[in-house]
C-alpha cells in the first residue's frame, strides 16, 4: 500500500500542474462564469487534455489508451481541483465511462472507450432523483420492451448532462424505491426522441442538467450492468472527487495561509496571533488526514483490494470534513474582502461545498461506512 | 397593568385601521408599494417607528412595558417594520451623544423614516482593527474637507446622509485623533461603488470621497473623542443585531423546522433522519438560550449588575446560530441546495442557497467573531493583556 | 417571565453561600470520600439545612414549609453546585418528597412532607434499570394482591439509596419496557421485607445503590401517580439538577480563569495567550447560556406554564453542553496539575459528567425535545 | 522478497517455541509472572525488543522490512511486548548522541530490557515552558551534584536510572544551559513520591534530589547542548506515542465498536441509536486516518520530503481520538460508566471509567495540544512569531 506518489506519478502531477498553472488559471473558470459561457468549459482544453493522455490514462492501449490506475486519474483531478478547471473530467471520465469501462458490454467499449480517450465524445451519468444522495432511490423505470428496454422518468442533478453525446442512465427493472434489486444500468444516446435535457446552472459554477426520459426506447445491446456494477462506478468516482477535494482544499488552504502571512491588523500580521495559528494547525491535520484516506483508497482500487467501498467512504467522510472546515476558516480567515465575489477564495469555497455534497455528504458515507462495517 | 392593557387595545384598533391583511405577512421584500407607504407613514406619525424615543424628538415616548407590548402585538400579526440603520444604530448614539441642535435636526427624520442614513465605518485597510480608519477630515474654516474612502456601508447607493468616522488629528495615538461627523451624500466629491459578494448581490458599497464636505457643527460627541462614541454604537449594534434576529429572518418564511420536515419527511411523528433531528433540536434550542441571554442581558445592564460588552456574546452566537441553520438547510436539501439561478431548482431553493452564502458575513461584519471573543475575554472575564 | 432573581433570591444566594463556604468547602466532600464515610454526606448538615428553611422551602406551610417555588430550591442547588456538597437534596427533596408533594395522596402528605422538611426523613427514587437513561424502559412489575400490590425487579443508580428511609419505586402495572402506559409509582419503607440494598460508589464522590425488590408488599394507600406524575417529577428534579450543574461549571469556570490568571508560562501568564482566551470566551458563552435556560424552565415550573417540559429538556441538553466543555477545558487548561486528585479541579469535572449523564444526557433530551416539538 | 518470507518463518518458528498460549493475550496487567519472564529473556536474547538497533549494542541488526514483518508477527499472535521509556526514547536518542562508551555501558542493558529507566523533564513549575527548568547540577570535582525537583515521572519509583534535564551553566539564555545527564536513582539524596491522579492511580511520580550525584561523563551530547537533545527525544516521543497506540490501548480488551453494540444494541443488523452510529464511524475512520498518516509521514520523513514536525500532528490528533474513543464509550455505556469501585459494577466498566479519566492527560503530556499546534504554525505551516 503506497501511500506516497511514485516518480513516475509526480512527474504526472508536476506536468498537470504546469500545464493548469499556464493554461486554466482559475480566471479562466470566473469567466466561463461570468460570461454564462453555452458550454461551460472548454472543447479546446478538453482537446488538449485528450492529446496529454489524461482522458485514456487508466483505459487499456486497445482503446486509445495508456493502461495506468485510478491514482493517475486522481492526480490529475487534484490538480484540476487547485485551479478549479471545469472540465468534464468527473462526469465523463469516472462516471459515464468508467460504467462502460468495468461493464463487461465489450462491443460498447470498442465504440465509446477511444471516442473518449480522444477527447471526443462526452457522457454524462443519470443517477440522481432527490435532493439528498441515495444511489438506490430510483423511481425512473425500464420496462422490456420487444427488443430492449423503454425507459421512463426524471433525473436531477446530471452532471454536465447539457452537453453529453450519452448518457449512461440508472433504472429500475424490478422493485420499488429504496432497493439495491433492480437496479440496471442503460447506455442512451443524448439525441433519442423523448430524452429532454434542461440546463441547470449550480453555485459554484459547475454545470449540471435535469435529464426527462419521456418513454425512451433503448435497445437490449446498450444494457451496462446492475447494482454491483453501480457501487463500483460511484466508489471510484468518490474517491476521484475526493481527490478533487484535497486539490482544492489545499489551494484555500494556501492561500488563506498567505492572507495570515501578509495582512496586518492593530500593527503585526495576523498570523502571529495564537488563536488563528492554533485553527491553521487543525485545518492543515484535516487536510493531511483527508489526503491519507484519499491514497489509501486509490491504493485499495488499483490494488483491488477487497475494502474498496469502506475506504471510498472514509475518504469522502473526510475530505468533506476538511473542505467544510477550511472552507468556512477560508472565508472567515480572509474576513470582509473574504465575502467579496472579486476574490477566488469565494469560488474555493462554493466548490468545496458542492463537492461536499455531491456522491453523497458524511452522513450518507458515515452510515455506508458503518454498515459495511456490520453495524 | 390595567394601563398596559388599555395601551394593547389602543395598538390593536391602530392595527386594524391602518394594517391591511396584505401586509400582514412579515418583513417581505416584495410587499406592494402604496399599501406599504401609507403604513410606514401611519406608524412614523405616532413615532412608533421609534417607540422609546421622547416626543419632541418624532418619537413615541412610551415606556419598557409598552414598548414590549407594541413590539409584541405587532410581531402577533405580522406587520412589516423596517429597522433601517438609522433608527437602531445613530439614533442611540444622538440620544445620548448629540448636541441639542443636532437631535431636533436629526431625529425627526429617523423617526419618521424620511431620511436614510448610512455608516461610514470600515475602511479597505483596516478590517477588525478599526481604529487605524485612514479617512481624514481637514478643517477648512467652518467645513470639514474629508478624504478617503470607506467600505462595507450597506444603503450607501440609497442613502441621504452618512455617520462616518474621519480622522481628525493627525498627530495622535491612533484612538485619540478620530471624531463621529455627519454630513450628506449628495454631494460633489462622493462616490459609490456596490460591492458583489458571493452570494451574487450587492448588499454592501464602497465609498470614495474626494473633498466632500461636513459643516464643523455636525460633529457628534466630542472632536477627536469619536472612538468612544463609536464603541458605543458597536455595542448598540451587537445587541439589537442579536435581540432582533427574528425581524431580520422574516418571519413569512418558511421555518428551518418546516424546512427540515419536508426535505427530510417524518416517519411516525418523528423525523425520518436521527441526525438531522437532534442537529434541528440542538438549533433550536441554541435560538432559544440566545433570545433568553439577550433579554437577561438587557435586564442586567438596565439594573447595572453587567457592562454592556455581554453584547459580544450575543453577537458571536448569534453568528454561529445564523451559519448553523443555513448549514442545516443546506444539509437537509442535498443537492436541491447547489443551485444558482435559472430553471430546475424552485425560488426558494435559491434563496435559500444564496442566503446560506451570505450568513457567512455574519461572524465578520459588526466585528468578527475574534473580536467579539477578544471584548469579553479583556473585558468580561478580566484576563490579562 | 424573570431571568433574574428577585430581591428575595438574591438575599436566599447569598446566605446559602455564606453558610456552604463556612461550613461546607470542597474539602469536606474530598474527606467524606476519602475516608469511605458509611453516610457519604453529613447528618448534621443536613440539620442545619432543614433549621435554615432550605428543605422545606417549596412545601406548604401545613406541611412545614414555606411555600416557595423551584427557583428557590433551585438557587440552593447552584449554591451546593459550587462546594460539591454531597447532601441528598436532589434525591431527598426533588425527587423521592417531590413525588409524594406533587401526588394526590394527602394521607402520605401529611405524614411524610412534615419529616422531610425537618430533616428527619430520607426518601429515594428509586427508576432506573438500563445504563442510558431511559425511564420508560421499566421491567420492574407490580402485581395487584389482595390489599395492594407485590413489587419484583432490581433497579440501580438509585441515588442515596443506601440511606434512604423511604423510597419512591417505579413499577409497571401493565404493558412492556417501553410503554409509558402502565408506569405506576409506589411508596415503600426500605425496610419492608424484600428490600435489599446494596451501595454502590460513584466516580464523582456521589451515594447510589441496587436496590432488589424481591416480592415487595405495599399497600393500596402507597400509590402516588402514573406516568404524568412520573414525568412531572422528572422535569422539576432535571431543572434542579441543571441549576446545580450551573453552580459547578460556574465554579469550575471560575478557579480556571483564576488559574489563567495567575500561572506563568514562557515569562508570561497563560491567561494572555489568544487561543486560551477565545476558548475562555466559548465556555463563558456556553455558561451564560445555560444559567439562561435554566432560569427560564424554573419559571415555566413556576409560572405553571404549558412548555415545562420543553423548558426541562432545553435546560438540561445545555447545561451537559456547557458541563463537558467547562469540564474538559478546565483540566486543559490546568496542565498536569489539573490531572492530579491534589488539585479539586478534578472534582468538579468527574462530577460534571455524572451529573450530565444523571436523569439524560444530551442525546436523551434533544430528542425528547423534539417530540415535544413534534418532530 | 524471498528472504523476507524465510525471516518471517524463522518469527514463527520462535514464537511457536517461545510464547505460550497463556500469554497470547496481548499486554494485560495481570499475565503470569514465571511465563512472562521467560518469554521477554528469549526476545530480549535475539535482540528483538530493539530490533533495529545495531548488534553490538544487543539490537536485532534488522532492516525495516524485516522489523515491520516482526512486528506484524508479534501483533498477530497477541504478544505482550511491553515498551518501556527506556527503548522508545531513551534508545534512540544514545544511539544519536551518544558516546561509544555510553552506548556500550547502557544499550545492552536497555536492549535485554534488565535496566530500567526513568525520564526527568518537567517540573512542578515548568509545564509546558521546558526550557525554564531550574533543577541544577553543580560541578564538583569529576561529578555534578544535583538539586531540584521533577514531576510526571512515569515508573520513578522502580526506575534504576533517570535521564535527565539539568541546568549547568547559570548565566546562559534558558535554552543554552541545559544539559542531559544519565544518573543511577538508588542512592542517596534521592526521594520519590507517587502523585495519585483523577483516575485514582499514580502513574507518575514526583523525584526531589537533595545533592544527589551524577558521574560527569554521564552527559549525553554537548555540555550545555541538552535542549537540542531534548527536542529530538520529544519529537521521539510524539512520533512513537501516535504510531503505537494501537498496542497502548491493549489488544485483548472489548473495542469500542464491541462495546457499543453491547451496550446499544442492534437493530436489523444497525445499530440501535443512530447518532452513537455515526460517532463511532467517524471515530474509525479518525483512527484509520491517523494511522495511515502516520505511516505516511514515516516514509516522507526518511524520504526527506518532510521535516520531524510533522509528528505533532499526530500527537494531538491522537489526543483528540482517545478522548473521543473514552466519551464515547462513557455515553453508550450511559449511568453504567459511573461507577468507582466495589460492588455494583462489572471490573470492565470500572477499568473504563478510569481509562476515561486517565484519557484526559493525553492532550497535556509529552507536550499539550496547544505546544503542538504552536510547533505545526510555526515549523510545518512557516506562520510568522
Amino acid at each position: 500500500m503506497a501511500l506516497t506518489l511514485s516518480e513516475d506519478q509526480q512527474l504526472l502531477r508536476d506536468s498537470a500542474r504546469s500545464f493548469l498553472d499556464d493554461k486554466s488559471p482559475v480566471s479562466r473558470m470566473r469567466a466561463l462564469r461570468d460570461e454564462r459561457d453555452a458550454t461551460g468549459f472548454s472543447r479546446a482544453v478538453w482537446k488538449v487534455m485528450a492529446d496529454l493522455g489524461w482522458l485514456g490514462i487508466q483505459l487499456r492501449a486497445e482503446h486509445g489508451g495508456s493502461g495506468k490506475g485510478l491514482r493517475e486519474v486522481a492526480v490529475i483531478m487534484t490538480e484540476c481541483g487547485r485551479v478549479l478547471a471545469p472540465e468534464p473530467v468527473l462526469s465523463t471520465l469516472l462516471l459515464g465511462a468508467n460504467a462502460v469501462r468495468l461493464s463487461s458490454n465489450e462491443a460498447l467499449k470498442g465504440d465509446v472507450l477511444p471516442a473518449v480517450a480522444a477527447g471526443q465524445r462526452l457522457i454524462a451519468f443519470a443517477l440522481e432523483e432527490t435532493g439528498r444522495f441515495d444511489p438506490y432511490a430510483i423511481n425512473t423505470a425500464a420496462v422490456l420492451t420487444a427488443d430492449g428496454y423503454c425507459i421512463t422518468g426524471e433525473k436531477r442533478y446530471v452532471l454536465d448532462g447539457h452537453t453529453a453525446d450519452q448518457i449512461v442512465v440508472v433504472a429500475r427493472t424490478s422493485g420499488a424505491a429504496g432497493d439495491r434489486d433492480g437496479l440496471t444500468l442503460f447506455f442512451v444516446d443524448a439525441d433519442t426522441d423523448g430524452v429532454e435535457i434542461v440546463r441547470t446552472t449550480m453555485m459554484d459554477g459547475r454545470n449540471a442538467a435535469r435529464v426527462g426520459f419521456a418513454g425512451v426506447d433503448v435497445g437490449a445491446d446498450r444494457l451496462l450492468g446492475n447494482a454491483e456494477l453501480l457501487d463500483r462506478v460511484l466508489d471510484e468516482a468518490t474517491l476521484g472527487l475526493a481527490a478533487e477535494m484535497v486539490g482544492m482544499a489545499e489551494e484555500a488552504f494556501e492561500r488563506t495561509l498567505e492572507h495570515l502571512k501578509e495582512r496586518e491588523q492593530f500593527g503585526v500580521k495576523i498570523g502571529m496571533f495564537q488563536a488563528l495559528r492554533h485553527r491553521a494547525a487543525e485545518m492543515f491535520a484535516e487536510l493531511e488526514f483527508a489526503r491519507s484516506l484519499v491514497l489509501d483508497g486509490l491504493s485499495a482500487v488499483d490494488e483491488d483490494r477487497d475494502d474498496i467501498s469502506l475506504s471510498a467512504s472514509a475518504a469522502k467522510t473526510q475530505a468533506n470534513k476538511a473542505a467544510r472546515l477550511i472552507g468556512a476558516e477560508a472565508i472567515q480567515m480572509h474576513g470582509g474582502i473574504g465575502m467579496t465575489d472579486e476574490l477566488d477564495i469565494g469560488l474555493f469555497f462554493k466548490r468545496l461545498r458542492a463537492a461536499d455534497i455531491t456522491l453523497g455528504d458524511a452522513s450518507y458515507h458515515l452510515r455506508r461506512f458503518a454498515s459495511l462495517k456490520g453495524y | 397593568m390595567a394601563d398596559l392593557e388599555s395601551f394593547r387595545r389602543e395598538v390593536r384598533d391602530f392595527l386594524a385601521d391602518n394594517l391591511p391583511d396584505e401586509l400582514r405577512v412579515g418583513n417581505r421584500p416584495d410587499l406592494p408599494e402604496e399599501p406599504l407607504r401609507k403604513w410606514t407613514a401611519a406608524l412614523a406619525e405616532r413615532g412608533w417607528f421609534t417607540p422609546e424615543w421622547p416626543v419632541e424628538y418624532g418619537g413615541g415616548g412610551l415606556d419598557r412595558e409598552q414598548t414590549a407590548v407594541l413590539r409584541g402585538e405587532l410581531r402577533a400579526v405580522r406587520a412589516p417594520v423596517e429597522s433601517p440603520a438609522g433608527v437602531r444604530l445613530l439614533g442611540a448614539t444622538l440620544l445620548e451623544f448629540g448636541t441639542e441642535e443636532q437631535k431636533r435636526q436629526h431625529l425627526p427624520g429617523v423617526a419618521r423614516n424620511a431620511v436614510r442614513w448610512c455608516q461610514g465605518f470600515s475602511e479597505p485597510g483596516s478590517g477588525s482593527d478599526l481604529a487605524s480608519l485612514q479617512c481624514r477630515a481637514d478643517l477648512d474654516g467652518d467645513e470639514y474637507v474629508i478624504n478617503g474612502s470607506k467600505i462595507w456601508t450597506s444603503g450607501a447607493d440609497e442613502a441621504d446622509w452618512i455617520f462616518c468616522l474621519v480622522r481628525t488629528d493627525f498627530d495622535a495615538s491612533k484612538h485619540r485623533g478620530i471624531s463621529l461627523i455627519l454630513f450628506e451624500m449628495d454631494q460633489p466629491g462622493i462616490e459609490v461603488t456596490p460591492l458583489e459578494l458571493i452570494d451574487g448581490t450587492a448588499h454592501f458599497c464602497q465609498v470614495f470621497f474626494d473633498d466632500a464636505r461636513a459643516r464643523a457643527d455636525q460633529i457628534v460627541g466630542p472632536l477627536h473623542g469619536g472612538w468612544t462614541v463609536a464603541k458605543r454604537l458597536l455595542q448598540h449594534e451587537r445587541t439589537t443585531d442579536s435581540a432582533t434576529h427574528g425581524d431580520i429572518v422574516g418571519e413569512s418564511k418558511e421555518t428551518i423546522v418546516e424546512l427540515v420536515k419536508r426535505e427530510v419527511g417524518m416517519n411516525n411523528g418523528v423525523l425520518a433522519d436521527a441526525v438531522l433531528r437532534e442537529r434541528l433540536a440542538a438549533h433550536e434550542i441554541d435560538t432559544r438560550a440566545l433570545d433568553l441571554t439577550m433579554q437577561r442581558a438587557v435586564e442586567e445592564v438596565s439594573a447595572g449588575h453587567r457592562g454592556r460588552d455581554i453584547g459580544s456574546v450575543g453577537k458571536f452566537r448569534w453568528a454561529d446560530m445564523m451559519k448553523a441553520e443555513h448549514d442545516l438547510a443546506m444539509d437537509a436539501a442535498g443537492s436541491g441546495g447547489l443551485g444558482w439561478e435559472g430553471p430546475g431548482f424552485e425560488p426558494a431553493q435559491l434563496e435559500r442557497t444564496r442566503e446560506w452564502l451570505f450568513s457567512r458575513a455574519h461572524s465578520i461584519w459588526g466585528g468578527t467573531d475574534e473580536i467579539q471573543k477578544n471584548t469579553i475575554a479583556k473585558r468580561v472575564l478580566g484576563l490579562p493583556e
